[in-house]
């Protein structure tokens, strides 16, 4: 299959909805002059115009908001955050607004937005630009959230989230936009909701996804080298969960780790964690292992950044803990 | 002026009677304890969300506030679905899962009131660039209150609505109180019209009281989105009569100034003053409207009483879509 | 002990802390002429003046922004978000500047400002009106998060939070404020970070927090009557959450349930939960039970809203059904 | 306009000589890779930091953007530790925990630079507030973009700033470009300063390449805070020569524009032209500052260079005050 870079995955899918569906336009800071500021947009001005590809005002309530407002008057928005960081501005219109218009009105209409929000850390862009804040988005009802951690993922999902009549948040790594990854031609959708269990395994269930996912897969590798079959789930999907794949796994294995990026008190890992104590603690013959970001800002200096974030290392060890 | 047809003024007279004795219908039973959640009254600003949304077609947007009642029934919302929300029932708007801040009705434009001070402008602006993006020439309006004009939205709605010449009409709806909060000692402005200049657009004063004036100022506004000329900022001066909602202990002002400011400006009675001086409306014919609609009210009352509640097999239902992809 | 609201307890601490320290001042919406929506600031303009009681404009942004400009020139703001739903239109403020700004910048400020946040379903507020975002803010390193459950907390946490030089969030549940209880008089502070053990136990151990801890100390009574001796916890601090004490309960006990208001999903219980199940798994003789909000936006009418909260019998049944 | 001591002028052309020098040796060691995370440089709009901040006393406070090693120079921070801050250093301002970024020097009221565009405007109401409450005539300065004033915390922070009339001058640095957009194709109105209507406030426009005019224009505002007169809204206008960060490819603009602008407004050129034709400094008193500014930077970068990263054990200083009750 050919390889492509999961920003021109996203290139793709993008087009391809475009072009599919007149209602699709996307809107943000700086993506129709350079291209976006990862490269994700370029060229999408000349073929569909400027008013589908539109640069809009540092005004980030107003680009969540009307996004917002748009999809109720049949539009089908895709709005990019530049940085995964801003949501906090926008916060309001993401937790009030979108989330809550169709429930709160009673199923009357439907909130096709998609928020697209490149997060993470890269080159030691510090304490405001590096962030993962899924979590957050895992708690507000009406949403959905996904989060590809491959260029055949990334092309699926935006394009799956494009088609959703929900709001859909879709996170996408910065540290991911360079990787290269088969993506299969046409038109491939990635479904919302269904993990994907990349690597089959018998002794330990690992769950991670986005740029951690290579980490795992690392990890698991290292641990084949010593004997041990671990099991590799991307998630994929934030929000819906796919508990079935997960618990399926657990049952399996006996065993549970997971890996993100993500602070690790209070992130996704905390849920995941106890569904399985909730469900599956009859299964578990050890104890649970997360692993996340150090519960501090982000710093600058990579000196310590480098500090901040799970290892390979990290997760070979705590399996090896677990299972011996 | 111009002038206006007969078809016209009874509109007015009837959309603003219905506002006010649906409003005093809610406040009655609201005080009487059968009402939930919380209640905010429209008496006093009918004029507003009438002269505005006369000039609407249903294709047309509006945004609304907490205060929302009167924007509906200017829109063109039913009072039956909107009587039966406000009391929780089934048969409500929103199937009673929203209530009196959260009233909307797509089917006629009207996109929903909003429990967030300022959460509207930004919407109307999404409104007005689908309307854009699709060619067409509908126009979309965010009512909002003068404390609503200190929210940030304000400001990122105002300015990418002029930016983008996008079909908005940004109406103020300044009634002097924000809450127990009187106007100027948190608006550094005498007129949120002011504002306008801010954003390169046109920025209107008009009595909020006087719907004929309402009315053509809109026109104006509407007329000029409807063009491409892009969006106003019509502000409309008014009073808040009642409490800021139903229940309210209002501490922070006296009985006697709320008296004197709505004898000189309640829009109900300028409204029959003129319409009787001028020979607009006959009294005979206010009183078949008032009858007409008390009757009407009436009986959407009977209706929200009489429907049921919802059952928990509604919980759930509404959160998702289903069967996408 | 006299007995007074949680409202008046609140009214004391603020009181006593303006008197003891002219750099704490107040602002926030409609606290000055009423007294604050819930009368939590009534008779304190008359005493401080209005411009250390502080009706302000409808701008959350600067409510929160100016709160932490002012401490950063040495003052120790409290800020009042009116309603805790309202953070989202500050979170940037909450979540960018003031959680990170002692940090980013290497220790050479303190950030000492309190945001007071009423939180909670009363009244069929609706989905806009009723929420409770605790986890958000446990996700965020460099905030402290605190959350009284009686009176005597509320004024004790509420002194101690502006006496504390790290920012801290404050959550006070609506439907809190005109219980009363005991408080004793005088210089009452409660500290942040220590969970208490409202009653001993052995069966079960119960944590809660807020208005929900009503709901467990009555399934706790019910409990009793059927000879199940639950111990319950009183959480009072999110963040930092205090693992000593639920560790040690939980090695007697064996067992956990973890009720709050909060959505279920991605909520605090999520991060109590699995943290007992990464370290505590051993002494667990059961699976943990988490009860929290249904996953959905509040509904409003009474009919709905009286089901998306977890009752004091899904609290006994849960125990009975881990300990049968 | 007022006699300006030659003590000033010599301040002015070592600020801004200090700045220029400052940033080119920061672009010459990004480019080579030494220099971690982003860094925004300030070249070609020395003369508004300068000539703003030759007004302020150190405990005056300064609020800076992602843009801010400028505004830090000129409020009398030190190159030492901004050197080594950027060098990701445990010697830098922030012990390496902020970068370019997020440079601060608190202890001359240097509140921090900010990655979040638009997030100073609030801390800056902030400052004022307190110096407000305080009793003293202390001002706070907060540096904005063109693109920064399309956010919803400049209206919330002007309107309460001027409701409050606490002494906070707002001061635009209009440079025609956010990042790749070019201003007038997202904000709705020609000047920034036409916005201060909006909030009653004075909206002053300036030449932001012509230190004199700033500081005079600056003055004027900066008084008139300290005497409780309230805020002003001060747009300097002039231009991005660099690209938005060190590395920016620059596919929105031709380099012709670029030099041709810089050629007519460098503000250091316009500098010494002037300083030469009315005799304020020779040739040779700014050589020898030249002389000394080189010196100084060389310095700063050995001691940055020279200085060690942080270590493990640093990563969870400063998260928390400990000890408190
Ligand atoms: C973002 C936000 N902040 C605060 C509130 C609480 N609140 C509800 S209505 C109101 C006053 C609104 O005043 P105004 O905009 O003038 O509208 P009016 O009530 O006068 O119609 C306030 C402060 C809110 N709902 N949303
Ligand atoms: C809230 C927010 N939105 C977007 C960005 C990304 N961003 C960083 S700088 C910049 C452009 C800023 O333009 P301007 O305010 O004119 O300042 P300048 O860079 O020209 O000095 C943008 C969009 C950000 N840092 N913060
Ligand atoms: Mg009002
Ligand atoms: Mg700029």
């Amino acid at each position: 299959m050919r390889e492509i870079t999961f920003s021109e995955a996203t290139l793709e899918a993008m087009a391809e909805e475009m072009e599919r569906d007149e209602r699709v336009f996307v809107m943000g800071e700086d993506i129709a002059r350079q291209g976006g500021i990862f490269g994700q947009f370029k060229g999408l001005p000349a073929r569909f115009g400027t008013d589908r590809v539109k640069d809009t005002p540092i005004s980030e309530t107003a680009i969540v908001g009307a996004g917002v407002g748009a999809a109720l008057a049949g539009m089908r928005p895709v709005v990019d955050m530049h940085f995964a960081d801003f949501i906090g501005v926008a916060m309001d219109e993401v937790f009030n607004q979108m989330a809550k218009i169709r429930y709160m009105f009673g199923g009357q209409t439907t909130v096709p937005v998609v928020l697209r929000a490149p997060d993470g850390i890269i080159r030691s862009a510090a304490a405001q630009h590096s962030q993962c804040i899924e979590a957050w988005m895992l708690h507000i009802p009406g949403l959905k959230v996904v989060i590809p951690s491959n260029p055949a993922d990334a092309k699926g999902l935006l394009k799956a989230a494009i088609r959703d009549d929900n709001p859909v948040i879709y996170f996408e790594h910065k540290a991911l936009f360079a990787k290269k990854g088969p993506v299969p031609e046409g038109d491939h959708l990635t479904p919302i909701g269904k993990a994907n269990v990349v690597k089959e395994g018998t002794d330990v269930t690992i769950i991670s996804y986005s740029l951690t996912m290579a980490k795992a897969l690392n990890a698991a590798e290292k641990l084949a080298e010593e004997g041990l079959k671990a099991e590799v789930i991307d998630l994929r999907t934030i929000s819906p969960i796919d508990t079935e794949t997960i618990y399926k796994s657990v049952q399996k294995t006996n065993r549970l780790v997971i890996v993100h990026e993500a602070v690790k008190t209070g992130g996704v890992g905390a849920e995941i964690a106890s569904l399985v104590a909730e469900e599956m603690m009859d299964y578990l013959d050890a104890p649970i292992v997360r692993l996340g970001m150090k519960y501090v800002p982000i710093p600058f200096s990579p000196a310590l950044e480098s500090l901040v974030l799970p290892t390979v290392d990290d997760i070979v060890q705590s399996v090896k803990r677990i299972v011996g | 002026m111009k002038k206006i047809s007969k078809e016209v003024v009874e509109h007015f007279y009837t959309t603003m009677v219905k506002i006010r004795l649906f409003e005093e219908t809610i406040n009655e039973h609201f005080l009487k304890g059968e009402i939930p959640g919380f209640v905010h009254l429209y008496i006093g600003e009918e004029a507003i969300a009438t002269g505005v949304c006369a000039n609407l077609r249903k294709t047309d947007y509006i945004t609304s506030t907490h205060r929302g009642h009167g924007h509906t029934i200017a829109k063109g919302g039913q009072l039956k679905p909107m009587m039966a929300e406000i009391f929780g029932r089934k048969t409500g708007y929103c199937k009673g899962k929203g209530g009196s801040m959260h009233i909307a009705d797509f089917s006629i434009g009207m996109l929903g009131a909003n429990g967030v001070v300022g959460g509207g402008y930004n919407l109307a602006v999404g409104a007005g660039m689908a309307s854009k993006l699709q060619g067409n020439d509908n126009v979309a309006v965010c009512f909002f209150g003068d404390g609503a004009s200190n929210r940030g939205t304000f400001h990122e709605g105002l300015n990418m609505a002029a930016a983008f010449k996008l079909p908005v009409i940004f109406v103020n709806e300044n009634n002097q109180w924000a809450s127990t909060t009187p106007y100027r000692t948190t608006t550094s402005v005498e007129n949120i019209a002011d504002r306008a200049v801010g954003y390169g657009i046109p920025g209107v004063i008009v009595d909020g009281n006087d719907v004929f004036a309402v009315y053509e100022e809109a026109a104006k506004a509407i007329e000029r989105a409807r063009a491409g000329e892009g969006p106003t900022l019509l502000e409309t001066k008014t009073y808040r009569i009642k409490g800021h909602f139903v229940g309210d202990p209002e501490q922070y002002r006296t009985k006697e100034e709320v008296e004197r400011v709505f004898a000189a400006t309640d829009p109900l009675k300028k409204f029959r003053e003129k319409a009787l001086a001028e020979g607009l409306l006959s009294a005979k014919e206010m009183q078949e409207i008032d009858g007409k609609i008390a009757q009407d009210i009436q009986e959407s009352l009977e209706y929200a009483l009489g429907s049921p509640y919802p059952g928990p097999e509604e919980l759930f239902e509404d959160l998702y879509v289903k069967g996408v992809c």
